[in-house]
């Protein structure tokens, strides 16, 4: 079949930042299928320039309001690593449980407000709020909880303030914490098991689409990996954080203020189905049953089941936080103040795993302890050129369907990586020029 | 000083919960201005004197200091006119008849109405200051025979801002008041004097002894008014002037309205010139 | 009827707008009062008109320049919320360096390829009604907007600096910790979160109205950092501000 | 007067005793370097040697924020607060602390009664410690020594580490009736309780020198130091402006009307409709603060409305020290006198 299409979804809605989307085919032949990206570029890492060790996690964290737990994290580990700043077991179990609760607040928010309405045919939750306020309110009964670790532990959600290079300004109380878990466990482990019963009866609006790609997350010995680990390539396995440049390889393309990266082959993906793919063993039995429940299997190829994959880490987090909040408290919390003497000067890389993806920082510090040189890779980043490459395969797998049902399809694919597009234009391995 | 062992439980009296008063009237009597005639519950009097204020209220918005612009005379009732200038004033504007506002109030200190009696009265006002200044000339027109001359200067910026203008022609109607009105800017409709309410003095014939002068209006106006006064050597503890201020409780313990040593809430807002003269915040 | 309230979004990280999504305990309250007609970050719809145009993000762009200016053709009331949008925010920081040399730091000999401007408040391009400070802005604060809105109540300004909240909220000041704050500068209206939680205010709530820049940076140097270092605080979020 | 010994190990017990009148507050570690008075909950967190409280005991009796009032817009109406008020000891106050209740006292009933402090303040009783001096204290030099005992129930008198407890009322000597673990003593005085900080001449020949200070230059000098946040007001014990702000819920139905306090040090505080502001410069604010302190009032009282307790000057991120700006001025007014006497 021989079909003329020309797609432009302009400002993409209900993601992070904005995107457009464009899909050219004359005569059957796909000329074009990408994701474009327009957000006004932000130049962080030439604002970052000057700037003290003590603001570089400040700045960075307003990279993107979506993550800015995740970039506040990995500013820390990079700054620490450069400036050799050791940090406690406590402020190591502290940190996890902020990720926890970011990807626990963050996958909440994209699986209910922004994919759900996908799957339900409407164009955002307000409407749901009519049809189905059981599932709203549980939503933001998740959400609140989710926000609420981020308040009591780092001071507020959106841009945290308590994590700092070497540890916490501020301790929580041990009240606090005992309440967060009961609440962990007597509200969100219910409402996530009901997340998990929701997503099932809506998984049949899933299309059936594979593409086998290589799947780039974190990984460590010991744990899901979120906070820390090595990075871990489906494709040729474990490369050293240090030498992230390796796999990153940016390259600027004309569509698009982001640069696009590959590794081993055109393009990758990175987030939870790369977490899954490459870490399931690690996940509790809780977990594994439901991804079985919502039928995600080891090695899923859809980039569809993303989302599911998400929902999977839901229930991993909630269970997760609740081990660190006993470990915590069974260590006896401590008003530790934060180690801010360094004792080297130079570079140093970190890596986190964000909710969508895997994250990196390197920063080079003079020896006052100001950035002389910097560098973020965002997840959102790394998948672009996945996503370019999955709408290359998909349109012509959808080509008989009509163009307002194409339309959709390739916004939910986008939407399903869960782009967070507002911060990833700001990422690029240049040096300052001096 | 005093004691907290001086006060009994029992007198301790609420400071901050205001009486709903009704509205009974209200009209918007310029663009900016808007006159209310309010009555107690259960017909109570006000109680007040001329030249004391209100703390008006309205919920989820805040009180501001409002002047009482009738006189302690009228019985029933009292009136206010308030310029719409800010939040509270603006969302007042939407109240009216059959409406409730919140009254806390009488406060500061009135004209020492005693030793007024007898004597002539010269009134100054300037722009909204002719509103606390009314309650003063109501009570003086109800209780005519016991004063002696009523002399009203009165200015504006231009025509549309004067203010009661039925009233103001009552005045220029009657013999035993004389009423000079300016304008700063005339219009085609004016054909009274036009100038700064200053050029009204220089004119007037004063029996300086009678004479007891009460000056209210924006705070530029009362240094070159007292200034004329000086010139036609009225004698300092003749004038009173009335001070505007931040004020939020009314009752002497916000801080917010004093000058120098003085709140002007409790102390004043009526002051004698003579006693603010030396505080050299107060003009 | 219930007044029709957009949201947009300029250069920024969102999460001011995540913010409002973080409402949950309000959201259905809210909804009660407005009605949400465009609000991309979370629905599809799209609409013509506004009463109340919530914009969050910096111009920095030509097309931002543009886009703005459509909006506030079309809405009655123009808010900014966040400091990206009422000052310019961290975004500004840029504009501390010649803007040729920072494209090229960030897209080396691709620099031409993506128009860039100062980062600008979105006052500086069109009429501003109100503002909610912060970065991010504070559910708090915008909540106290929105009511006002709702009551035909002027918002409140917040004219006082961070130190006022600080001292109510009885947080032991950070300089008698040893470290320097630009709470005595700042704008309040945070309830001095951050000094609360041990950490030094950033002053993303914007200055004061006549901030006293000298005395601050004597404070500041009497504390132990540099003059150079005092003045990069206090332009963190305010280099369109702090003229130095 | 009654005068017991007390171990220092035995002050829990005692705090505990106390228990039985009604709430304790004392003060309590706060942060790294600070102390703030609390609410007893286990009394071996209570401080006995601190300096000062950030904020002072004033906080107990006018909080820095209060409700005064809830309000319902629907219906136009309001609900008056209930006051729940415990009796309360205040336990562990140093002698500038109670003077300012004291001078609060006077400055909530002139004019019209302020109903919720003097509620407050009826039922507490008042125990006072003894204290060091550090290099900001100065109430000696207002006429308050370290040993002033007005106001207070019982004293603590530390000698060698240990107390002495003085009874100095009924209240007070209801308050220990039955607490076995004090000794009868003589009454002795710690001798190594000096002042640092002096202000050059007595507190009564002050306000002469204020009255021809206004329009000195140390007033701009001050101003140009000053960043005006409030901290030296909003910390002391014997300021009380306040600021009063209705909040509204977010179902815009009802409220509250509560107040808060405020600070003359601010730009804003004598600020009205139209923008006209009547201490628009820092050093008018400056200038009235210190009028306050030691002139207005004091014209009337005889009394400075300073305590000495040095907060304004320990919490002034700028360093601005009260004391040193008396004595600038003191200096100032002695050069002045003595020009004149040469003139003469
Ligand atoms: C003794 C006295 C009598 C007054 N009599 C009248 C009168 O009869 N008619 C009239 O129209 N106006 C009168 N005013 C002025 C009136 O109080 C102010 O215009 C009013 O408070 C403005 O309030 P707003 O909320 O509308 O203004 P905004 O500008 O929104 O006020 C902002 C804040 O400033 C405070 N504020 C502003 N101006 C004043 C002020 N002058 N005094 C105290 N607080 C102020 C308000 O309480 C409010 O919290 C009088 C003022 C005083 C002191
Ligand atoms: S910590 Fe900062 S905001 Fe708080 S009082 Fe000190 S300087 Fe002011
Ligand atoms: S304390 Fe300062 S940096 Fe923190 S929220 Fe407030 S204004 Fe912003
Ligand atoms: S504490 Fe210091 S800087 Fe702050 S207002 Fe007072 S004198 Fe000025």
């Amino acid at each position: 079949m021989s079909r003329d299409l020309n797609i432009k979804v302009h400002h993409l809605t209900r993601v992070e930042g904005h995107g457009n989307i464009v899909v050219n085919m004359k005569n059957g032949v796909l000329e074009k299928a990408h994701l474009s990206i327009v957000e006004p570029p932000r130049f962080f890492e030439a604002m970052l320039k000057g700037r003290s060790f003590h603001e570089a996690a400040i700045i960075t964290s307003r990279i993107c309001g979506i993550c800015s737990l995740g970039h506040q994290m990995t500013s820390l580990v990079t700054t620490e690593d450069a400036l050799g700043l050791e940090i406690s077991e406590q402020t190591r179990l502290l940190r996890k449980l902020l990720v926890h609760g970011a990807t626990f607040q963050s996958n909440v928010l994209h699986a209910y407000f922004l994919a759900a309405p996908d799957f339900l045919n409407v164009g955002s939750v307000f409407p749901l709020i009519a049809t189905h306020k059981d599932v709203v309110l549980r939503a933001l009964r998740m959400k609140r909880l989710a926000n609420d670790i981020g308040d009591i532990v780092s001071g507020r959600a959106v841009h945290p303030i308590t994590p700092v290079p070497g540890g916490f300004t501020s301790i929580p109380e041990k009240g606090e914490l005992l309440e967060i878990k009961r609440r962990l466990l007597e509200e969100a482990l219910p409402d996530g098991l009901e997340t998990v019963e929701t997503m099932k009866a809506l998984a049949g609006a899933i299309p059936q689409f594979e593409r086998e790609t290589e799947y780039i997350s974190l990984k460590h010995g010991d744990e899901y990996a979120l906070y820390e680990g090595d990075i871990f390539s489906s494709d040729t396995g474990l490369v050293s954080v240090r030498n992230y440049l390796d796999v990153t390889n940016e390259f600027v393309v004309k569509h698009s203020t982001s640069k696009h990266t590959r590794y081993n082959r055109s393009s990758y993906f990175v987030g939870a189905l790369a977490r899954w793919n490459n870490n399931q063993a690690q996940l509790s039995e809780e977990a594994h049953a439901a991804a079985e429940a919502m039928g995600l299997k080891p090695d899923c190829h859809n980039p569809f089941m993303n989302t599911i994959a998400q929902v999977v880490e839901i229930v991993h987090c909630i269970l997760d936080s609740v081990r660190i909040i006993d470990k915590l408290i069974a260590n006896g919390l401590k008003n530790e103040k934060p180690n801010q003497t360094p004792t080297r000067y130079g570079r140093g890389v970190g890596s986190n795993e964000v909710p969508r993806g895997i994250l990196f920082h390197d920063y080079t510090y003079d020896n006052k302890g100001n950035i002389v040189a910097a560098n973020c890779i965002i997840p959102t980043g790394q998948n672009l050129a996945n996503i370019d490459d999955d709408m290359m395969k998909l349109v012509p797998e959808i080509v008989d369907k009509s163009k307002a049902e194409i339309t959709s399809n390739l916004e939910m694919l986008v939407r399903a990586y869960d782009p967070c597009i507002s911060c990833s234009v700001h990422m690029l391995n240049v040096e300052f020029i001096e | 000083m005093k004691r907290i062992q001086d006060v009994s439980e029992e007198e301790i009296k609420d400071l901050y919960y205001p009486t709903m008063c009704k509205v009974t009237k209200a009209r918007q009597i310029t663009s900016m201005e808007k006159w209310y005639e309010l009555e107690m519950p259960a017909s109570q009097d006000l109680g007040h004197g001329p030249g004391q204020f209100v703390e008006v209220s309205a919920f989820g918005i805040g009180e501001a200091p409002i002047s009482i612009s009738s006189s302690p005379s009228q019985k029933g009732s009292f009136e206010l006119c308030i310029r719409q200038v800010g939040t509270l004033t603006n969302v007042l504007k939407n109240y009216g008849e059959g409406d409730s506002i919140g009254i806390r109030g009488p406060f500061g200190t009135g004209y020492p109405m005693e030793s007024l009696l007898g004597k002539d009265i010269l009134i100054i006002a300037g722009g909204i200051g002719l509103v606390p200044l009314r309650s003063l000339i109501h009570y003086v027109l109800d209780k005519r025979e016991e004063f002696g001359r009523l002399i009203i200067l009165y200015g504006a910026k231009n025509p549309s801002e004067l203010l009661f203008k039925e009233e103001l022609s009552d005045w220029e109607a009657r013999d035993d008041v004389e009423l000079h009105l300016t304008v700063d800017q005339a219009d085609d409709t004016w054909t009274g004097n036009t100038g700064v309410i200053t050029t009204l003095i220089p004119e007037l014939d004063l029996n300086l002894n009678m004479t007891i002068a009460a000056i209210t209006g924006p705070p530029i106006m009362y240094k070159f008014v007292i200034m004329s006064l000086k010139s036609k050597q009225l004698q300092d503890d003749h004038i009173y002037v009335s001070l505007e201020r931040r004020m939020k409780c009314g009752v002497g313990k916000c801080g917010h309205c004093q000058i120098n040593g003085v709140y002007c809430c409790q102390d004043g807002p009526v002051f004698n010139y003579s006693d603010i003269k030396p505080l050299r915040e107060a003009l | 009827m219930k007044p029709k309230v957009a949201f947009f979004d300029f250069t920024s990280c969102e999460g001011c707008q995540l913010n409002k999504l973080n409402l949950e305990n309000d959201l259905l309250d809210i909804l009660k009062h407005v009605d949400i007609v465009e609000f991309r970050e979370a629905m599809d719809d799209r609409a013509d008109l506004y009463d109340v145009a919530f914009i969050e993000g910096s111009i920095s762009t030509p097309a931002c320049v543009e886009r703005i200016h459509d909006i506030r053709r079309r809405a009655k009331i123009l808010v900014a919320i966040g400091s990206c949008a009422v000052n310019g925010g961290v975004n500004a920081m840029k504009n501390l360096h010649p803007i040729d040399e920072v494209r090229e730091t960030v897209y080396g000999d691709d620099k031409y390829l993506f128009a860039t401007l100062p980062a600008m408040a979105i006052s500086s391009v069109v009429k501003v009604d109100y503002v909610v400070r912060g970065c991010p802005m504070t559910q708090q604060d915008f909540l106290r907007l929105l009511i006002s809105l709702v009551l035909g109540k002027q918002p409140p300004k917040y004219r006082t600096p961070v130190c006022v909240e600080c001292k109510l909220r009885e947080s032991e000041c950070l300089y008698n910790r040893g470290m320097v704050c630009l709470g005595p500068i700042t704008r309040g209206g945070c309830d001095a979160i951050c000094p609360s939680f041990g950490q030094f205010c950033t002053g993303c709530r914007g200055l004061m109205d006549n901030p006293n820049l000298e005395g601050m940076s004597e404070i500041m140097t009497n504390h132990g950092i540099s003059l150079e270092e005092a003045q990069k605080r206090m332009l963190l979020y305010n280099s369109n501000e702090v003229k130095l | 007067m009654e005068c017991y010994s007390l171990l220092r190990t035995d002050v829990p017990d005692l705090i505990d005793h106390l228990g039985a009148y009604g709430e304790i507050v004392a003060p309590h570690s706060k942060g790294d370097v600070s102390y703030s008075f609390e609410v007893v909950q286990d009394s071996n967190k209570v401080v006995l040697d601190y300096d000062r409280t950030l904020l002072p005991l004033k906080k107990m009796f006018l909080p820095p924020q209060e409700k005064l009032m809830d309000f319902s817009l629907k219906s136009l109406s309001y609900t008056p607060i209930k006051l729940h008020i415990k009796p309360r000891v205040f336990f562990a106050i140093h002698s500038y602390e109670m003077q300012s209740i004291l001078r609060l006292d006077h400055s909530m009933l002139s004019g019209q009664a302020e109903s919720n402090y003097l509620r407050r303040r009826k039922k507490s009783r008042f125990i006072g410690i003894s204290f060091k001096p550090d290099e900001f204290h100065f109430s000696e030099s207002v006429g308050i020594p370290i040993e002033e005992m007005e106001g207070f129930d019982l004293y603590l008198n530390e000698v060698d580490g240990d107390y002495q407890l003085y009874v100095l009322t009924k209240n007070g000597h209801s308050l220990i009736e039955g607490f076995e673990k004090i000794k009868t003593a003589e009454p002795e005085i710690a001798e190594d309780r000096k002042f640092n900080k002096k202000i050059r001449f007595h507190y009564n020949r002050l306000p002469q020198v204020f009255q021809y200070a206004y329009h000195s230059e140390i007033w701009a000098e001050v101003a140009s130091r000053c960043v005006g946040c409030g901290s030296c007001t909003l910390t002391c014990p014997t300021c009380f402006c306040f600021d009063v702000k209705d909040e509204v819920t977010v179902t815009a139905e009802s409220g509250m009307r509560q107040r808060s306090w405020d600070s003359c040090m601010l730009s804003t505080f004598a600020e009205i409709a139209g923008g006209e502001n009547f201490r628009e410069k820092t050093i008018n604010r400056t200038r009235h603060r210190l009028y306050r302190k030691f002139k207005y009032i004091t014209d009337e009282e005889g009394l400075p409305w300073c305590v000495g307790c040095g907060r304004c000057t320990a919490f002034c991120p700028a360093e601005i020290s009260l004391p040193d700006i008396l004595n600038d001025l003191i200096n100032e007014d002695e050069k002045a006198q003595h020009h004149h006497q040469v003139m003469a």
